[in-house]
């Protein structure tokens, strides 16, 4: 059974908001020696998921180092790219290694600097360079990551310019025009 | 006003939450279980004190007025000889009066024994300084193969120079509808229905052939009544539109 | 020794900013059942100057009611409810979930507009939808930080709560009938 003394302590610093010396702790329970009470907590809490511990002079209980990864935890937070990023991506898959510029020439648009840092970030671009014209511009490819969530065994499984053609996507006509047999 | 206790009546008025709190306060003064208090005591005791807060000229909110004139009624009704024809009976009103002094007493009983816990915060505490747990959120970005490709397609559309295609389709062009009909009203037709007049068209004819040899008929009408060589006639709205030819003579 | 899990169910709740359920603590830890863990802890700590405790279906360290005294100081004082705030609090707890027109049935008198508020802003009492009755009113019941502010496992420790009901003080509240003095 633990002393009244001890058991004082243990809540005081326990409900404390910050770390307390034993002076602090000795003048909040009225003046009495508290060494041999913080000696006794610090050998109850041996072991367990929380200890005693004295840093410069001052008190405080924390969890158990070697239990640091247990209060961390990862969740994932799936979020879907923007359309921007996936352009971007499509066309560093489709033409790579190929430069800012050049994606901007592509896409008609100018390309956020953060759209690139996104596509990296989730390990799909990687940096594969400088290409060796005046500017020296850095050049982007894709990254197995890249393949890997995409299913795709190598950029070869892309669909080709025909297959996108054939599947619809590159229809350049204008679809309200074709569709007026419809009224 | 020379009874002390009744001076703590008095300036205690505004503390009473509504004439039941009141009341509640006046039968635990009888200090006997509230099962067992005398109604007409405390019916008593209210209308006493509601006289005495009046004679004061105490302003008092017209529930407790409300409250006595219905004890009045009630204390009359308990002494009245019985009348078999009150529904409910004064002894049911009664019980029911004191089930509510009941209730409100316990709950009043019921406050200060939550008051007089352990509170949080106040007689336990929680941890002063708690790490936290914490909770990485790690961003994963997700896109389908389709989205990739179809994003690709996009970009490709948009690079190409845009062509658009008028499908090729049968049309009545307007030169042609006024040449067919400037012939048809020129055979000295009287007032003919405009329709009648395009039935030049094929047997079968595409709908949407139709639709247009009508659409450049009618303009072709309009054309040649502006122009003072046709007359045009409607009996009423959506009737056949009629025609005729205007000849100088 | 204290076991693995048991200290990291220790450690978890030491840390936690706030009370947590067996589940939340179990998935926290990567799905693992805690309840014997907890059963543990509540065990070690009985007598200590800190103690387990489970109140509404979560679990938090707090400090020992005995202490209070050696404990208090001078900004502890929790703001006064008014009176009226603590028997409308009163009511709800025992006769949850109530409607308004049934909170002012039992006291007799209307409830001013910013008792609710106080008790909801206070987290003790939250709104528990509709009754399904002409009018549709709002209901009222309490929350886990009710029980946990008062100590209270769960609403069956509510203070002589069996006794009331057995005394039919809990019955359903007919507005009703016990409106006839306001007629």
């Amino acid at each position: 059974m633990t002393d009244d003394l001890t058991r004082a302590v243990e809540a005081t610093l326990f409900a404390s908001e910050s770390p307390l010396s034993a002076e602090q702790i000795a003048r909040h329970l009225g003046g009495v020696p508290v060494a041999a009470a913080l000696a006794q907590l610090v050998a109850d809490y041996a072991g367990r998921g929380v200890e005693l511990v004295e840093r410069g002079g001052c008190w405080h209980f924390q969890t158990a180092p070697d239990l640091a990864h247990v209060l961390r935890r990862e969740q994932d937070a799936p979020r879907r790219l923007s359309r921007a990023a996936i352009e971007v991506l499509a066309i560093i898959a489709y033409h790579e290694p190929v430069s800012r510029a050049e994606i901007e020439a592509i896409r008609g648009v100018q390309t956020a600097r953060g759209t690139l840092d996104v596509l990296m970030e989730a390990g799909w671009v990687r940096i594969a360079g400088r290409r060796e014209v005046p500017g020296r511009p850095t050049i982007y490819a894709t990254t197995t990551a890249f393949l890997a969530h995409f299913g795709l065994a190598s950029r070869r499984d892309l669909p080709g310019i025909d297959e996108l053609r054939a599947a619809g996507l590159l229809d350049p006509v204008d679809i309200a025009l074709s569709d007026e047999s419809a009224d | 006003m020379t009874d002390p206790g009744d001076d703590r009546l008095y300036l205690a008025l505004d503390g009473w939450e509504g004439p039941l709190d009141l009341l509640l306060d006046l039968a635990r003064r009888q200090k006997v279980d509230l099962r067992q208090i005398s109604l007409l005591d405390l019916v008593d005791q209210y209308l006493g004190y509601i006289a005495r807060a009046q004679a004061l000229r105490l302003e008092l909110a017209a529930d407790y007025l409300v409250m006595a004139a219905w004890l009045a009624y009630l204390k009359s009704a308990l002494l009245l000889p019985h009348d078999p024809a009150l529904e409910p009976s004064p002894e049911e009103l009664a019980l029911r009066l004191q089930a509510r002094l009941q209730r409100l007493g316990a709950m009043r009983d019921a406050a200060a024994r939550l008051l007089a816990r352990d509170r949080l915060g106040r007689d336990v505490w929680p941890r002063g300084a708690p790490e936290g747990l914490r909770i990485d959120r790690q961003t994963r970005w997700t896109a389908s193969l389709y989205d990739l490709i179809a994003a690709y397609g996009t970009v490709q559309v948009r690079r190409a120079p845009t062509v658009h295609v008028v499908r090729d389709r049968a049309v009545v062009t307007l030169e042609s509808a006024l040449e067919r009909l400037v012939q048809a009203l020129g055979a000295g037709r009287g007032w003919t229905d405009l329709r009648a007049l395009l039935a030049w068209l094929p047997a079968q004819p595409d709908a949407r052939l139709a639709r247009s040899a009508l659409a450049s008929g009618f303009a072709a009408a309009l054309e040649l009544a502006r122009q003072g060589r046709a007359e045009l006639a409607q009996d009423t709205a959506f009737a056949p539109l009629r025609v005729r030819g205007v000849h100088p003579a």
